[in-house]
């Protein structure tokens, strides 16, 4: 089992807060791994220092065996690394379809005919195919994260960040959207998925890690994690022995 | 119905240059009249039109107008006054595009050199008469003579085209200046629309300046003005071209306008008549007056005068259908006119013709402040109306 | 001395541009409003004092009695009646508006004015001068300098000490929510820009006494605003002083090398200072 | 359910009737100096340069969200170009036009890496900064004429042609060549891989580059050629023109403000906008200008009027009136001929 | 009916030539938690911004305490005493936390909620009263915007999505302080996707779908069946 991703003692604060501090994990080739911690423990931060969008004060991010620590943004989404953006961040005056094909195009490469078909493809999938034609800027903010986990996959990325998709679903949703991560997980990508929606989460990841103040209290077995009094205490407000 | 030609004529009505232009109304209406029972040229009778547009005292304006009037109204003449801004755009397309063209009213120098004249060759098709800054050295060392102060004078050049011309090495003021003793201290030019002067004020004080001459804007006169006197400068005598033509400017400086002094190109006292209408210069400034209740400026006689000569080689030119002939036509004008004698073949360089110029200061008379001519031995013919008087 | 007398100098000149610049500093932080108008309403405010004294035979710096509250009305009518409907996420359609305003009130000047520069006669206070260590220093600078240092106290108190100042950076942040917090954005905005007309208008009769004036010179002048925003630092009004001053400083030590470098070097200096703090010297922290 | 239903277009019958319709009005163009005035000749070439400029601001604001009001700096900058390399280096106005864009490009690139620094309005202002940099520069060079300008000797104007009647064809036909050029490449850039790049640029640059784009390189490469083109575009105008003088050349009001006004008038971040907008300005100017200043008044109550009740520009009106698109970008997602419901 | 504190009547609403919310007619009571439930895109956050005037509807559409606020303007309604806590949080990035709340009540309404009671009830707050919002994590800056809203001493106050984006632990704080918050006389209500945990919070229960009321009942008795019913429009 290969290592996809590597963050070696990666450290990173806003003035007094540290969103980073000291951490280190790896990710496994195919794996889905599961983050989750209190509000604030720097969880989206990790997304954005794994992405390139925040550089780090100190320590590495090693992706597919590559130092990318230095490297930007787009590079790293060509060396293929995706994300949905906790707060949408869509292409508000393109259509969902160009927002779509923006990803396929840019990021995935692919050439303009290949890249509708899959588009359609990828919408069917997520289910917005019936607002493609639809500017993004329209949409709600449901259907903006549903563009978000669109535009990633558009990415044929190697590794899949995902950053609170399912809240406000209903559970009818819910089971869809479980389904439809299954579905991309089963294919191959890596996943990283933070979720307060914790049973969504225990659906599908193999492995929990557990953020907070930036560092990493506790990783393992999901069930096991969740069961664990630390967690307990501090993120789901269970007194440990009540 | 006799046949028609076509005057084109450009000049700032608007924009920061209006003031040249702000008789223009009068003056085109004055000319209209004497030309609407038509010109006599070999026995026929023309009509002329004339058609007037505005430069917004913007170059690239001009350019457009003037091929506008050249390509579109198709005009057999044009003419342009108000420095070099108006003048040389429309000089060039007239040039290129072959059309008679005859300007005035800005210093012959940024006229020639401005637009890459080779002395010797000239231009083809463009004339132009005003004077040039030799007059106005002469003028100006004229009137300084008359009065003893320190011979170290203070030079304030803009970089634009006057600025540039007045303040040049080899054809502007400073060597005849250095010829007649005395020394300039020039700090280089500065940009127009300037908000500061001190650089140039602890410069002239520290040469121990008692004359200031050169040439600016209004608004740059005026801040450089009470700089000067914040800052403890108080030179005799001041001599700006350009700033201090306009009685509205004077008037809008209040006490310290009294005692200013500037070139003179035209005044109502100067001996000289329309060869148009046969008003004096008297009657022509005084008509002004009494139709806009605005005082009388300079630029008015010479826009006068540019269509006494547009009317008069409209008379003389041997075929009007010819441009070559127009051209032919005018460079041999010879003609009083009410700003005095334009005749190319007298010209300090080719295409150009000289008008005499005085020198003059900004005296109060009564209430208002009026422009005296206090040194005229550039022109003796024109009588002075004042003695200079020291500022301080 | 004389390069002593040459920062002094621009230092107080740069007292002149803060004060243009303040008012474009407020509403630019709470409306991301780029005026391109605010030379021109400089230029107009100028005019409504050369008409006041004209009418009057007041003294100036009197007509600011008149000049100040008519150049509030002013701002607060433009605002509610033009300006409101062109903010948004856009930088256009205000960019556009106030170029078009612009355009407007410098042919209108025109038109009513003539294109006669015109000087506001403050007699005496014009060439009064004192002399400290040596200099002469004007005092009519060295007022305009005061001014804006007591003008920038208090638009910066206003904005972070006040209600109203608290107002105008909720509206700036979010429209929609600060009308939940019963903030009546229109008004909050006309009020804004009301303050920044305000200081516009005394900026307008300094500029007056200081040079003589035209229809056509207010674009000059805003690009030297611009100019100390920037340099300043966005929504620190201290930083828009500091800007004006940096900028007439270049300005006059430029023009101690060559007169000919007096604009160039201010707009060099602004670059600089781009090209190593690009968001300028005192950006507020974390905004 | 199969996607095989659904089809992806990017063309429409109006699209390809327009192409159809404009191929036969540029040939009509082209043949304008058998059937035109010179007058008319020169109110057209004059057009076309504006219409090039105004496409060229419009894909760095429209698309790029470029908003600069400094590209007088380029316009000036191949103005003088073309008299510096005309008079001192005595080359052919041809090859100083091209010269000049390649001037234009080398000096945007540092010009770039500075003001890439700011964002939004600073970035505007930056460019008006950059361009008065450039005025003063250019007013500080004596052998242009400083800040008086220069005219262009009779004879280097005489050696693009002997006969008036050629020269005047020839200009013509370079302004309409720019003017195609511009709009044809500006047309097919944004129907590229780029031009969806650049587009999602000025909508979302965060988003932008966590999906690959590089969005400095993406706005740098527009940036630089734009910068060529105007400089190009700058030598033309100012071949027509004859002078130059800093103010001239560097004049904020006539290179960039007109274009601005000409853009958003005819509709902003559209490849049809400038064409239209185009036609309005000069119709305006042609009917107003001898006015002066009510025309400029005229000019100003216009651009506020459009920009409060159709921001989108008077080729927005049409578009979200008739759904029309002359040069179609947009993809639109289509299902093939089946009636079933969602 | 003089108990009803809200009433909306036949209301619709529009984006541009978009339709979405059609003939709605609502009440809520006074004193009462109504919870508004639906599938994404039904149109719950449209109703809430017509009722606080962010979005322009007909006259006599909505009543407050029996006064038509249809045609009013946002600042207008809340100074009524309406106050929202938006989707998505919405703070004021360029005031710092202390600010976004005094700012909630600067319309000067009198009432129980000062700033002490609103640290009382999210003590990390105070601890971070003096940084920017904009520092804050998701769910911080769900604790401010509940603050702001409370500090406008609302008569009723509604909550888009209330718990979207917050971890377990803070959404039971929540709903923990819910009661309190309500107990002081205040409505409350409530778009909530936790279909569960908005019936237990609740006195009643809206289901909107496609823009229209589905299903109107007592949270206590109303059934599941019903509600995915309602939902979806599956008959
Ligand atoms: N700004 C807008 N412009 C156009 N249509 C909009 C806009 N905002 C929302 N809509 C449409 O209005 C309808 C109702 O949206 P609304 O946001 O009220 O739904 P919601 O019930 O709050 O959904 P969610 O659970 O996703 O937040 C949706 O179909 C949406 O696409
Ligand atoms: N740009 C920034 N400047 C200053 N502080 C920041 C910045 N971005 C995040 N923070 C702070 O870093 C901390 C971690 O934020 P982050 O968004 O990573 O949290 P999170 O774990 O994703 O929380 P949530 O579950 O609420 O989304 C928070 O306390 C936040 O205030
Ligand atoms: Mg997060
Ligand atoms: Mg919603």
């Amino acid at each position: 089992m290969t290592t996809i991703l590597k963050l070696d003692a990666v450290c990173k604060a806003f003035g007094a807060v540290k969103v980073a501090d000291d951490l280190s994990y790896e990710v496994a080739q195919g794996e889905a791994l599961g983050v989750i911690g209190p509000n604030g423990a720097g969880k989206t931060s990790m997304f954005n220092l794994i992405t390139g969008t925040l550089a780090p004060n100190s320590g590495r991010v090693v992706f597919a065996g590559n130092d990318v620590t230095s490297h930007n943004a787009a590079r790293r989404c060509h060396a293929g690394i995706a994300r949905s953006f906790q707060v949408p961040q869509p292409f508000s005056h393109m259509t969902v379809f160009e927002n779509a094909m923006v990803a396929a195009t840019q990021a995935a490469g692919l050439r303009e005919h290949a890249a509708e078909r899959f588009c359609i493809e990828v919408l069917e999938q997520t289910g917005l195919l019936a607002k493609a034609n639809t500017t993004a800027g329209s949409l709600t903010l449901l259907e903006r994260k549903r563009l978000e986990l669109t535009r990633a996959l558009c990415a044929k990325p190697k590794l899949l960040l995902l950053d609170e998709i399912a809240g406000g679903l209903t559970e009818a949703e819910c089971v869809s959207l479980i389904r439809t991560i299954k579905d991309i997980h089963a294919s191959g990508v890596t996943i990283i998925w933070i979720e307060h929606v914790v049973h969504a989460l225990l659906e599908v990841v193999d492995r929990l890690i557990v953020i907070d103040f930036g560092r990493l209290i506790a990783e393992g077995e999901p069930h096991a994690i969740m069961d664990s009094p630390a967690v307990k205490e501090i993120y789901l407000g269970i007194e440990a022995d009540a | 119905a006799n046949p028609v030609l076509r005057v084109g004529h450009v000049s700032p009505r608007t924009g920061p240059l209006a003031g040249f232009a702000e008789a223009d109304d009068y003056v085109l209406e004055a000319i209209q009249k004497t030309f609407a029972a038509g010109l006599e040229n070999n026995g026929k009778t023309w009509s002329v039109e004339i058609i007037s547009k505005d430069s917004q005292s913007n170059p690239n304006r001009a350019a457009e107008v003037a091929a506008d009037l050249i390509l579109g109204d198709e005009v057999d003449i044009i003419v342009a006054a108000s420095t070099p801004e108006t003048v040389n755009p429309v000089s060039d397309q007239a040039e290129i595009n072959e059309v008679p063209c005859i300007t005035t009213d800005c210093p012959w120098q940024p006229y020639f050199f401005g637009r890459n004249g080779v002395p010797g060759e000239g231009f083809m098709n463009t004339y132009h008469f005003f004077w040039g800054l030799e007059d106005v050295i002469a003028a100006f060392l004229d009137m300084w003579g008359q009065v003893d102060v320190e011979k170290s004078v203070g030079g304030l050049f803009p970089n634009d085209a006057d600025g540039n011309a007045w303040g040049d090495a080899e054809n502007g003021l400073p060597k005849p200046l250095a010829a007649a003793g005395y020394s300039l201290v020039d700090p280089g030019r500065y940009q127009p629309l300037s908000d500061d002067f001190s650089n140039q004020i602890a410069a002239f004080k520290e040469a121990g300046c008692e004359i200031v001459t050169g040439n600016m804007i209004p608004p740059d006169f005026a801040t450089f003005w009470s700089q000067s006197a914040q800052q403890g400068f108080a030179p005799r005598i001041v001599t700006i071209g350009k700033a201090l033509l306009f009685p509205s400017v004077i008037e809008s400086l209040g006490e310290r306008g009294e005692g200013l002094s500037s070139e003179v190109w035209w005044s109502p006292n100067h001996p000289f008549s329309s060869s148009l209408t046969g008003a004096s210069a008297k009657d022509l400034a005084e008509g002004y007056s009494a139709a806009s209740g605005r005082p009388w400026t300079q630029p008015i006689g010479f826009k006068h005068a540019l269509f006494e000569v547009v009317a008069d080689v409209i008379r003389r030119a041997e075929d009007l259908e010819d441009p070559a002939a127009i051209v032919e036509t005018i460079a041999a004008t010879n003609l009083d006119t009410i700003v005095g004698p334009v005749n190319w073949a007298n010209g300090p360089i080719n295409n150009v013709t000289k008008t005499p110029l005085v020198a003059g200061q900004w005296q109060k008379d009564g209430d208002a402040m009026e422009l005296k001519i206090v040194a005229n031995s550039t022109a003796p013919e024109i009588p002075t109306t004042g003695e200079l008087k020291l500022l301080g | 001395m004389e390069w002593l007398n040459a920062i002094v100098q621009g230092a107080l000149l740069g007292g002149l541009y803060a004060l243009f610049a303040a008012g474009l500093s407020l509403i630019f932080g709470v409306m991301r409003l780029v005026n391109i108008a605010h030379g021109d309403l400089i230029v107009l405010a100028a005019y409504l004092g050369l008409t006041v004294t004209a009418a009057t035979g007041l003294h100036p710096l009197l007509a600011l009695v008149v000049v100040v509250p008519a150049m509030g009305a002013i701002g607060y009518a433009l605002q509610r009646g033009l300006l409101n409907q062109t903010l948004g996420d856009d930088l256009l359609p205000p960019l556009l508006v106030t170029f078009g305003l612009s355009v407007i009130i410098q042919n209108g000047l025109l038109e009513v004015y003539s294109a006669d520069p015109q000087k506001l006669d403050a007699g005496a206070l014009e060439t009064a001068s004192l002399s400290v260590g040596g200099l002469s220093l004007g005092i009519l600078p060295v007022l305009t300098f005061a001014v804006a240092v007591a003008v920038i106290w208090a638009l910066q108190w206003t904005f972070y000490h006040t209600s109203l100042g608290r107002a105008f950076r909720a509206v700036s942040d979010n429209q929609d929510i600060a009308q939940l917090m019963g903030l009546n954005r229109r008004h909050v905005f006309g009020l804004a820009m009301a303050l920044a007309l305000v200081v516009t208008g005394i900026a307008g009769i300094l500029l007056g006494i200081r040079t003589s004036f035209d229809p056509s010179i207010g674009g000059g002048r805003l690009i030297f605003a611009f100019e100390a925003v920037i340099i300043g630092g966005l929504g620190n009004l201290w930083g828009t002083l500091a800007g004006g001053v940096i900028l007439g400083v270049a300005q006059t030590v430029g023009a101690k090398i060559d007169p000919g470098w007096q604009l160039l070097a201010g707009h060099l200096a602004f670059l600089f200072i781009l090209a190593v703090r690009p968001n300028g010297l005192f950006p507020r922290v974390a905004a | 359910m199969s996607n095989q239903e659904y089809q992806v277009t990017r063309s429409s019958k109006a699209a390809r009737v327009a192409a159809i319709l404009g191929a036969i009005v540029v040939v009509i163009l082209i043949a304008a100096p058998w059937w035109a005035g010179r007058a008319d000749m020169r109110l057209m070439g004059e057009m076309f340069l504006y219409l090039a400029l105004a496409s060229l601001w419009n894909l760095m604001a429209g698309y790029a969200g470029l908003v600069s009001v400094g590209q007088q700096a380029y316009v000036g900058f191949g103005g003088y170009m073309l008299f510096a390399l005309t008079m001192f280096a005595g080359l052919h106005p041809l090859t100083a036009i091209g010269l000049a864009g390649v001037l234009g490009a080398l000096i945007s690139v540092p010009v770039a890496v500075l003001i890439f620094r700011l964002r939004g309005a600073y970035f505007a202002i930056g460019t008006w900064v950059i361009a008065e940099v450039f005025r003063l520069s250019f007013a500080q060079v004596s052998a242009l004429g400083g800040g008086s300008g220069s005219s262009l000797p009779v004879g280097i104007v005489k050696s693009l042609a002997d006969a008036r009647d050629t020269r005047e064809a020839l200009s013509y036909w370079l302004a309409l060549g720019a003017a195609v050029l511009v709009v044809a490449a500006v047309y097919f850039f944004l129907r590229s891989r780029r031009g969806l790049a650049l587009t999602a640029i000025r909508d979302n640059e965060l988003a932008a580059s966590s999906l690959g784009i590089d969005i400095w390189r993406t706005k740098l490469v527009v940036y630089i050629v734009s910068a060529a083109l105007t400089s190009m575009l700058g030598a033309l105008i100012f071949l027509q023109k004859l002078r130059i003088s800093p103010d001239a050349a560097f004049s904020v009001n006539d290179w960039t403000a007109f274009v601005i006004f000409i853009v958003v008038i005819g509709g902003i971040g559209t490849v049809e906008g400038p064409i239209i907008g185009t036609l309005i300005f000069f119709a305006l100017r042609e009917t107003l200008a001898d006015l002066g200043t009510v025309y400029l008044i005229v000019l100003g109550l216009v651009a506020i009027v459009v920009m409060l009740k159709a921001p989108r520009g008077v080729w927005g009106l049409i578009r979200s009136r008739f759904d029309l698109q002359l040069f179609p970008l947009r993809y639109r997602v289509i299902r093939s001929g089946s009636s079933k419901g969602a | 009916m003089p108990d009803d504190i809200l009433r909306m009547q036949g209301l619709d609403a529009h984006y541009q030539d978009f339709q979405a919310l059609y003939g709605v007619d609502m009440h809520v009571e006074t004193g009462e938690v109504l919870a508004i439930i639906g599938a994404n895109g039904a149109g719950k956050t449209t109703l809430m911004r017509s009722i606080t005037g962010l979005i322009a509807n007909g006259p006599g559409q909505i009543l407050y305490r029996g006064v038509d606020i249809g045609g009013m303007r946002a600042d207008q309604v809340a100074r009524l005493g309406l106050a929202m806590v938006p989707e998505g949080r919405q703070l004021f990035p360029s005031l710092s936390v202390e600010e976004n709340l005094v700012i909630g009540g600067q319309m000067g309404r009198r009432g129980a909620w000062s700033l002490e009671k609103v640290f009382a009830l999210f003590p990390i707050l105070k601890e971070r009263r003096a940084v920017p919002s904009t520092s804050l994590s998701g769910g911080q800056q769900q604790m401010v915007a509940i603050g702001r809203a409370l500090m406008s001493n609302p008569d009723i106050i509604l909550f888009d999505e209330i718990s979207l984006g917050l971890a377990p632990i803070v959404i039971k704080d929540i709903y923990n302080a819910l009661p309190g918050i309500i107990g002081e006389g205040m409505s409350a209500v409530i778009v909530e996707q936790d279909i569960t945990k908005a019936l237990s919070v609740s006195s009643r229960v809206y289901c909107l779908q496609e823009g229209r009321v589905s299903l109107e009942g007592a949270s206590a008795t109303i059934s599941r069946e019903e509600i995915s019913r309602a939902y979806f429009g599956i008959q």
